[in-house]
C-alpha cells in the first residue's frame, strides 16, 4: 500500500511539472482566445522558438563570458524575454493587423500556416540536427521521504506559479489589464469607451509569445534533446485549455495540471496494476476530456455564452 | 373559445424574477399586444411559449395541448410560429431559402428526395414561398442573398418565414423595432391583414404605442414580471398605473 | 570471306547490345540515377539529413574513382515527412518522372510498406531500406523479390538481447520499455518469441512517441523487481530513463536496440549511462576494420563537422557499399534484373562495414547478425563478436 | 418556368465533366510521366469527396471537426476488412463501409448535441486519437500499427489496376458526390443545416429538431468521408495508422477554409489547390531551384507551403471560391467596376 502511495506521489510531482508546461501553453491559447476568439494553433511553435532562441543565447553568452555559469543563464533568459516581446509585436503585425476585419476562421488559418512556417524556418536556421540544451540546475535532485524531486521540475512549477501571479495581478489591478479584460468581454463597447484595442491586441500577442517562450526555456532541458518536434506538445496542451474552459486563466492551470497528472499516473501506477490501461494510455486524456465536456460543455471553469434572441 | 391559455406562469433566473404569476387567455382571431418597459419579461414570456425557457411554475396550454411538455421544435407543429426581436436569419442563403426554412415541417423527407430528381417538384416548393412573398409584397427579391438587404426586407423575411408554416397563432417580437414611421405603418397594416385575411391570431410585443393602440384588440401591460393592466386599448391607455409606469410620476405631480 | 561474315555478325551483335544498353531507365552512358526517400521535414528529419549525407560521401568517393563501370552514381532525395501517403507520391515522382534506376534506403516501416505496390507494379528494386521491421525481407509478400534488406530486424535484436541477458544471469528478471507504435510492435514481436523460447515472462512498459517523462515506467520496473531493462527507444528515452532511475536509486542493467547506438546516449546520460549495452548490425565508425577506417579518412578529407559524424551518418556510408557492390555486379550495361541478380550473387561478402552479407533467391535478409556494444568510460566498446 | 437553381449556368457542367474525363488523354499526350500527375490528382479526388462531406458538416452546419481523418480511416479499414477478410464484393463494400463510418459519425455526433465550437473541434480531435488506438487494438484484423495491404478494387469484373483506371473511377465518384452534395444543400436538409449554423433559435422555431439534424449532419459527413476511405484503401493498396495522422485532419479543415467554407465548389477547389500545391508544385519548384542553390534543409518545401498559405489568407481571406465570385462580378460589371474598399 505504502509502495503504491509513494509511486502515486512520485508520479504526481512529475505530472505537475509536466502539467505546468501544458498550463503555460494552454495559457497562451487562453490569452489570445479571450481577446480575439482566435485559437492560436502556433502556440506550441512559439514554445519551440523560445527553446531554440534560449539555446542560441546560452551558446553565445557562454562564448562571451567564457564557460557556462549562472550569469549566462540569466542573460540568456533576459535575452529570450526581449526576443519574445519583439516577436509578439512582429506576430501582431503579420497575423493580427492584416486580418482584423476578417472572420475568426481566417485568423485561425493564418495561425496554422504560421505554425508550418515557424517549424520549418526554425529547422532551416538551426539545422536538422538535434541540439543538446543545458539546464542551470543540471540533474540535481532532492528527496522528501522516498519521493525524488528534481530541481528542474520544482523550478518549472515555481516559474508557473510566479507567472500566473504576475498575470493575475496584471489583469485585475493594472489599467492595461482591466482594459484587456474589457476588450475581451466586448470589443466594440471597449472601443467606444476609449480603449485603444489595437494596442490591447498587440499586448495579447506579446503575452502569448512571452508565455510560449518561457515555456520553451523551461521545457527544453527536460527533453534531453531539442528538436522541432517539441512543437507538437502544443497539440497536447489543447485538451488542457479545453478542459479548464477556453478563456479562463485558472482553468488553463488546473486543466494543464490535471492532464499532466493523468498522463504520468496512467503510464505508471495504473498500467502496472491494470494491464488494459496500457492499451489506452495515450487516449486516456481525451477520454477524460470528452467525459468532462459531456457533463460541463464549457469546461471546468468556462462560462457559457448567452445569446439574446 | 379560449385559444392560448397561460396560467400562473412564474420564472426566475438566479434570483431575478422575470415573470411572476402571469395569467391570461388569448382568444382565437384577436390581435393581442404585450407592452411594458425593457426587462419586464415580455421576451421571456415568448421564450416560454416557444420552449426556449422552462418556467418553474405555471402552465401554458394551446387548444388544450400542454406546450411546456413540448420541445422547442415541436411547438410549430401545434400551429404556433414566431419572429424574433434580433434578426435570426441565415445571411448567406437566398430570400427564398430563408422563407422556405419556415416550411420545414410541411415538407416531408420523402418529398425532399423526389425534389432532388424532379424539377417540377422543386417548382411546387418554390410556389409555397412565392405565395407568402406576394402577400408581403417582397416578390421578385427571391433570388437575392439576404446578406446586404435592407433591414426592412430582412424583417419581412422573418415574418414570411413565420407565415409559411401556416400557423394559427403567430408570436411577433417587436416587429416594428428599428423602423421609420412609414415602415411602421406598413407593418401595422400587415399585422391587421394577417389576422383579417389569413385568420391568424396574433400575439405581438411592441414598444411603438401608436402601432399598438391602432391594431390591438386587447393589450396586456407587464412591469417587472407582473401584469399591471389588461383590456381594450382605450381602457389600458387611461389606466393610472400604466400612465405612471410609462410616463413617470412627474405627470401626476 | 568467312572472316568478313563473322566480323559483320560480331558487329551486328555488338550493335544489338548497344541498342539494349540505353533501354534501362535511369542509366545513361555516364550516369546512374538512384532515388532515395527520406524524412526531411517530419519527426526524424535529423536522420533524413544525416543518412543521405553519409551515403553521398561514399558515392562521391566512388565517383571520384571513376564510378561504377564508368558511370557516375547520382542520388535524388525526396521528402516524405514520415507520411506513407507522401512516400507514395515521392516514389511515383522518382520512378515516373525522374526515371530512376533503383530506389535505395527509403526510411521508415509504414512508408516502405506503402510503396510496395508501386515497386511491384514498376519492377524497381529497393536496396537497403532503412527500417528494422522483421517482415521487410519476407519474400512471400508483395514485391518481396525486389527488396534487399540489410538491417537486422528489431525482433532479431530483441531475441539476441534476451539470450545474452539470460546467458549472463540465468535468474534475470527482464523488462522492456517500448514505443507504442510500429517500432514497439516489432520489438514486442521479438520479445514474445524470446518469452516462448525461454519460458519466461517479460514485463512490458509502454511510452508514447515524444514522451518526456518516464517516472511512471521506471517506478513500475522498480516495483516489478526488474534486474535487466531493454529500452526500445532512440536517444532521449534511454537517457531519461537511466537518469530517472539513477535519481530513484534503482540500478538495473540497461540494454537498447540499434537506434540507441548513438554516441550522444553516453554523452548525455553521463555516469548514469555507464554500462548501457546496445546492439548494432554493422561495425562501429571507430573500429579498426577497413570500412570504418575509410569512413574516418573521408570524414577528415571532406571536413565533415564533428556533430554530424556518428552512427546515422555512418549508416548511410555503410549501406552505400552494398548498393555500389550491387551495381558493380550488375552487367556492364545494367538493367534492373541485372541489379537484382547481381545482389543475389553476394555470398558471405565482406564490405568492411557490415558483417558478411548473403543474398540469394530464397533469402533477402542480408544481415541477421548483431554485435553488442557497451558504454565504458563514456565510449561505446564492442563486447561481443557477431551474434545470431 | 425557370427554376431558381438554374441560374448557375448549368450548360457549362457537361463541358466541365467532359473536360475532366478528357484530361488524362491530354496529359498522356503531353508527358510520359503522366502517371505521377494522375496519382496526385487521384489523391486530390479522394480528399475532395471527404472535404465535400466536411464542408457539409463544418461549413454548412457550423460543427467544427478536427477528426475527419478518423472517418477516412474507418471507411478504409472497414472496406479492407470486409473485402479481403470477410469476402464481401467491392461493389457491396462501397455501400456498407461508408455506413459504418456514418454510424461512427453518429457516435461523435452525440457529444455535439451539447458541445459547441472549438470545444467540439477538440472533442472530434480526441475521437481521431481514439479511433487510431482502436485500430491498433484490433490488430487481429487490422494488422495493428504495422498496417495492412489491401486488394485492388474490382467493379463488375473489371479490375481497377493502375492510376489511369483509378482516375476515372475516383473522378466519377467525385462528380456524383458533388451532385449529391449540391442536392442536399438546396433542399430542406441544407436549409436546416444552415439555419443551425446561423441561428439555432430560428431553426427550432421553424420546427427543426436540432439533435436530429446535427446527428444527421455528422452521419452524412461520415458517409462521405467513409466513402473516400473506401477509395483510399483500394487505390493505395496499403493502409496504416500513419496515413491517418491528426495533421491530416487539420489539413482537411484548411482545405475547406482555403476553398471557402459553406460552398461545395469551394471545398473542391480548396482541396485541389492544397494537394497540388503540396505534392506537385512545391516539389517541382524545389527541383527547379535546386539547379541554382544548394538546399541543405528539407524543410524548405514546408516553408514555401506555409508561406504561400499565409499570403493567400492575408490577401484572400474569403477563400478561393470567394476569389472566383469576385472575378465573376468584376467581369459582369466590367466597365463600371466598384472601387476597392478602402479601409
Amino acid at each position: 500500500m505504502n509502495d503504491v502511495l509513494t509511486g502515486l506521489l512520485q508520479e504526481s510531482v512529475s505530472g505537475i511539472a509536466l502539467g505546468c508546461i501544458y498550463a503555460l501553453i494552454a495559457f497562451g491559447f487562453t490569452l489570445i482566445y479571450r481577446a480575439t476568439e482566435v485559437v492560436n494553433f502556433a502556440q506550441g511553435e512559439l514554445m519551440m522558438v523560445g527553446a531554440y532562441v534560449n539555446f542560441f543565447f546560452v551558446t553565445q553568452f557562454s562564448g562571451v563570458l567564457g564557460g557556462v555559469n549562472f550569469w549566462v543563464y540569466l542573460f540568456a533568459f533576459a535575452g529570450s524575454i526581449i526576443f519574445a516581446i519583439l516577436f509578439g509585436i512582429l506576430l501582431d503585425y503579420i497575423i493580427n493587423r492584416p486580418l482584423k476585419d476578417e472572420p475568426v476562421f481566417s485568423v485561425i488559418m493564418a495561425t496554422i500556416s504560421l505554425a508550418i512556417i515557424l517549424r520549418s524556418l526554425t529547422a532551416i536556421i538551426a539545422g536538422p540536427i538535434s541540439l543538446v540544451p543545458a539546464s542551470p540546475f543540471g540533474d540535481n535532485t532532492f528527496n522528501i521521504g522516498s519521493v525524488v524531486i528534481s530541481i528542474l521540475d520544482i523550478s518549472i512549477i515555481i516559474w508557473t506559479i510566479v507567472l500566473m501571479a504576475i498575470f493575475y495581478f496584471f489583469f485585475n489591478k493594472t489599467r492595461w489589464g482591466i482594459a484587456m479584460k474589457a476588450t475581451s468581454t466586448d470589443p466594440e463597447a471597449a472601443q467606444l469607451m476609449g480603449i485603444p484595442i489595437k494596442q490591447v491586441y498587440r499586448f495579447v500577442w506579446i503575452f502569448a509569445a512571452l508565455v510560449g517562450v518561457i515555456g520553451g526555456v523551461l521545457l527544453a532541458p527536460r527533453m534531453a534533446l531539442l528538436d522541432t518536434n517539441i512543437s507538437y506538445l502544443g497539440l497536447k496542451a489543447f485538451p488542457a485549455a479545453i478542459l479548464g474552459g477556453f478563456g479562463s486563466i485558472p482553468g488553463a492551470v488546473v486543466g494543464g495540471i490535471i492532464l499532466g497528472i493523468i498522463e504520468t499516473i496512467s503510464m505508471g501506477t495504473l498500467s502496472f496494476h491494470f494491464e488494459w490501461v496500457k492499451e489506452i494510455n495515450d487516449i486516456i486524456v481525451w477520454i477524460v476530456l470528452i467525459v468532462v465536456l459531456m457533463i460541463r460543455p464549457n469546461g471546468l471553469f468556462g462560462i457559457a455564452k448567452v445569446k439574446r434572441v | 373559445m379560449s385559444n392560448l391559455s397561460i396560467q400562473n406562469l412564474h420564472i426566475h433566473f438566479s434570483g431575478v424574477v422575470a415573470l411572476d404569476e402571469v395569467s391570461f387567455d388569448i382568444k382565437e382571431g384577436e390581435i393581442f399586444s404585450l407592452i411594458g418597459p425593457n426587462g419586464s419579461g415580455k421576451s421571456t414570456l415568448f421564450n416560454c411559449i416557444n420552449g426556449f425557457c422552462s418556467p418553474q411554475r405555471g402552465s401554458i396550454k394551446y387548444n388544450n395541448v400542454d406546450l411546456l411538455a413540448r420541445r422547442p421544435h415541436e411547438i410549430v407543429k401545434h400551429g404556433i410560429s414566431r419572429t424574433f426581436q434580433n434578426l435570426q436569419n441565415v445571411p448567406f442563403m437566398t430570400l427564398l431559402d430563408n422563407i422556405l426554412l419556415g416550411a420545414h415541417h410541411r415538407l416531408t423527407m420523402r418529398d425532399t428526395f423526389t425534389r432532388w430528381i424532379s424539377r417540377k417538384e422543386r417548382g411546387r416548393e418554390e410556389a409555397l414561398a412565392l405565395e407568402v412573398m406576394d402577400f408581403l409584397g417582397i416578390a421578385n427579391f427571391e433570388k437575392k442573398y439576404l446578406s446586404g438587404q435592407p433591414y426592412g426586407i430582412q424583417k419581412l423575411v422573418e415574418i414570411a418565414r413565420a407565415l409559411i408554416c401556416k400557423p394559427k397563432l403567430i408570436l411577433m417580437d417587436e416587429p416594428a423595432a428599428g423602423m421609420n414611421d412609414q415602415e411602421t405603418l406598413e407593418i401595422g397594416k400587415i399585422i391587421s391583414e394577417i389576422r383579417d385575411i389569413l385568420n391568424i391570431t396574433v400575439l405581438v410585443v411592441e414598444h411603438d404605442m401608436n402601432l399598438v393602440m391602432n391594431i390591438s384588440d386587447r393589450i396586456c401591460v407587464l412591469d417587472s414580471g407582473r401584469i399591471l393592466a389588461m383590456g381594450e386599448p382605450e381602457e389600458v391607455k387611461n389606466h393610472p398605473k400604466v400612465i405612471k409606469v410609462f410616463l413617470g410620476d412627474e405627470v401626476h405631480a | 570471306m568467312k572472316r568478313y561474315v563473322s566480323i559483320i555478325i560480331m558487329a551486328a551483335l555488338a550493335w544489338i547490345r548497344c541498342e539494349n544498353r540505353v533501354t534501362s531507365p535511369g542509366v545513361t552512358d555516364t550516369e546512374i540515377l538512384i532515388g532515395n526517400i527520406q524524412d526531411l521535414s517530419g519527426p526524424i528529419k535529423e536522420l533524413g539529413f544525416l543518412i543521405p549525407s553519409g551515403t553521398n560521401m561514399y558515392l562521391d568517393y566512388i565517383n571520384a574513382q571513376g564510378g561504377v563501370h564508368g558511370r557516375q552514381i547520382k542520388m535524388l532525395i525526396e521528402d516524405h515527412g514520415y507520411n506513407p501517403q507522401k512516400a507514395v507520391v515521392a516514389a511515383k515522382k522518382l520512378i515516373e518522372k525522374d526515371q530512376v534506376f533503383a530506389l535505395y534506403n527509403v526510411i521508415g516501416t509504414s512508408t516502405t510498406e506503402a510503396i510496395r505496390p508501386i515497386l511491384e507494379e514498376s519492377g524497381v528494386p529497393l536496396v537497403a531500406p532503412a527500417t528494422m521491421s522483421g517482415t521487410m525481407s519476407d519474400l512471400s509478400r508483395k514485391a518481396g523479390h525486389l527488396i534487399f534488406h540489410t538491417d537486422a530486424g528489431y525482433d532479431v535484436q530483441s531475441n539476441v538481447l534476451v539470450d545474452y541477458i539470460l546467458e549472463q544471469n540465468a535468474n534475470a528478471k527482464i523488462g522492456v520499455v517500448y514505443q507504442d507504435d510500429d517500432y514497439g510492435a516489432n520489438v514486442l514481436k521479438g520479445i514474445a518469441e524470446a518469452e516462448e523460447r525461454h519460458g519466461i515472462t517479460i514485463q512490458r512498459e509502454a511510452y508514447q512517441r515524444g514522451a518526456t517523462d518516464f517516472v511512471g515506467q521506471t517506478g513500475n520496473l522498480m516495483k516489478g523487481g526488474i534486474t535487466d531493462v531493454i529500452i526500445g527507444g532512440i536517444v532521449r528515452e534511454p537517457v531519461t530513463i537511466m537518469k530517472t532511475s539513477q535519481a530513484m536509486k534503482y540500478s538495473p542493467h540497461f540494454f537498447g536496440h540499434a537506434p540507441t547506438v548513438d554516441a550522444r546516449v553516453g554523452l548525455l546520460a553521463g555516469d548514469a549511462g555507464e554500462g548501457f549495452t546496445s546492439c548494432y548490425f554493422a561495425y562501429l565508425p571507430d573500429s579498426d576494420k577497413s570500412g570504418p577506417a575509410l569512413y574516418r579518412e573521408l570524414c577528415e578529407k571532406n571536413n565533415v563537422p564533428e556533430k554530424m559524424r556518428g552512427i546515422y551518418h555512418y549508416y548511410g556510408f555503410a549501406t552505400a557499399h552494398i548498393l555500389v557492390e550491387g551495381l558493380r555486379r550488375a552487367e556492364e550495361y545494367p538493367t534492373r534484373e541485372g541489379l537484382i541478380n547481381g545482389l543475389e550473387t553476394l555470398n558471405n561478402w565482406e564490405s568492411g562495414t557490415y558483417p558478411p552479407i548473403t543474398f540469394n533467391k530464397n533469402d533477402h535478409a542480408g544481415v541477421e547478425k548483431i554485435m553488442l556494444l557497451q558504454i565504458q568510460g563514456g565510449k561505446q566498446v564492442a563486447i561481443t563478436g557477431w551474434l545470431e | 418556368m425557370k427554376g431558381r437553381y438554374d441560374d448557375e449556368n448549368l450548360k457549362w457542367i457537361p463541358v466541365l465533366i467532359l473536360a475532366i474525363f478528357l484530361f488524362p488523354f491530354i496529359l498522356k499526350g503531353a508527358t510520359s510521366s503522366y502517371k505521377y500527375y494522375l496519382y496526385v490528382l487521384n489523391i486530390a479526388g479522394i480528399y475532395m469527396i471527404l472535404t465535400i462531406g466536411l464542408d457539409l458538416l463544418s461549413g454548412f452546419t457550423g460543427l467544427m471537426s478536427l477528426g475527419h481523418a478518423a472517418f477516412l480511416a474507418i471507411g478504409a479499414y472497414s472496406s479492407a476488412i470486409l473485402v479481403d477478410q470477410v469476402g464481401i464484393p467491392f461493389e457491396l463494400s462501397i455501400f456498407i463501409s461508408p455506413v459504418i463510418a456514418g454510424l461512427f459519425g453518429l457516435v461523435i455526433g452525440f457529444p455535439a448535441l451539447r458541445i459547441e465550437g472549438m470545444y467540439l473541434g477538440l472533442t472530434t480531435m480526441g475521437f481521431g486519437f481514439i479511433v487510431k488506438r482502436l485500430i491498433i487494438a484490433l490488430r487481429e484484423w487490422t494488422g495493428g500499427s504495422a498496417g495492412m495491404p489491401v486488394s485492388k478494387a474490382t467493379i463488375f469484373g473489371f479490375t481497377i489496376n493502375n492510376d489511369w483506371d483509378n482516375y476515372f473511377m475516383i473522378y466519377s465518384f467525385v462528380i456524383i458526390s458533388v451532385i449529391i452534395a449540391r442536392r442536399i444543400v438546396i433542399s430542406k436538409l441544407g436549409r436546416a443545416f444552415m439555419a443551425i449554423r446561423d441561428s439555432e433559435q430560428a431553426a427550432q422555431a421553424s420546427g427543426i429538431n436540432l439533435a436530429k439534424y446535427k446527428m444527421l449532419s455528422f452521419f452524412i459527413s461520415g458517409l462521405f468521408a467513409g466513402f473516400a476511405g473506401v477509395l483510399f484503401a483500394h487505390t493505395s493498396h496499403f493502409i496504416s495508422t500513419d496515413h491517418f495522422d491528426i495533421l491530416l485532419s487539420i489539413y482537411f479543415i484548411v482545405m475547406v477554409l482555403i476553398g471557402g467554407a459553406g460552398s461545395i465548389y469551394g471545398a473542391v477547389l480548396g482541396t485541389l489547390f492544397i494537394v497540388l500545391m503540396e505534392n506537385l508544385f512545391i516539389p517541382l519548384f524545389k527541383d527547379g531551384l535546386a539547379k541554382y542553390i544548394h538546399l541543405e534543409a528539407g524543410d524548405f518545401q514546408a516553408f514555401i507551403f506555409g508561406f504561400i498559405m499565409l499570403l493567400f489568407i492575408i490577401f484572400q481571406p474569403l477563400g478561393l471560391y470567394g476569389m472566383w465570385l469576385k472575378i465573376r462580378i468584376y467581369w459582369k460589371l466590367f466597365p463600371f467596376n466598384p472601387r476597392r474598399r478602402s479601409t
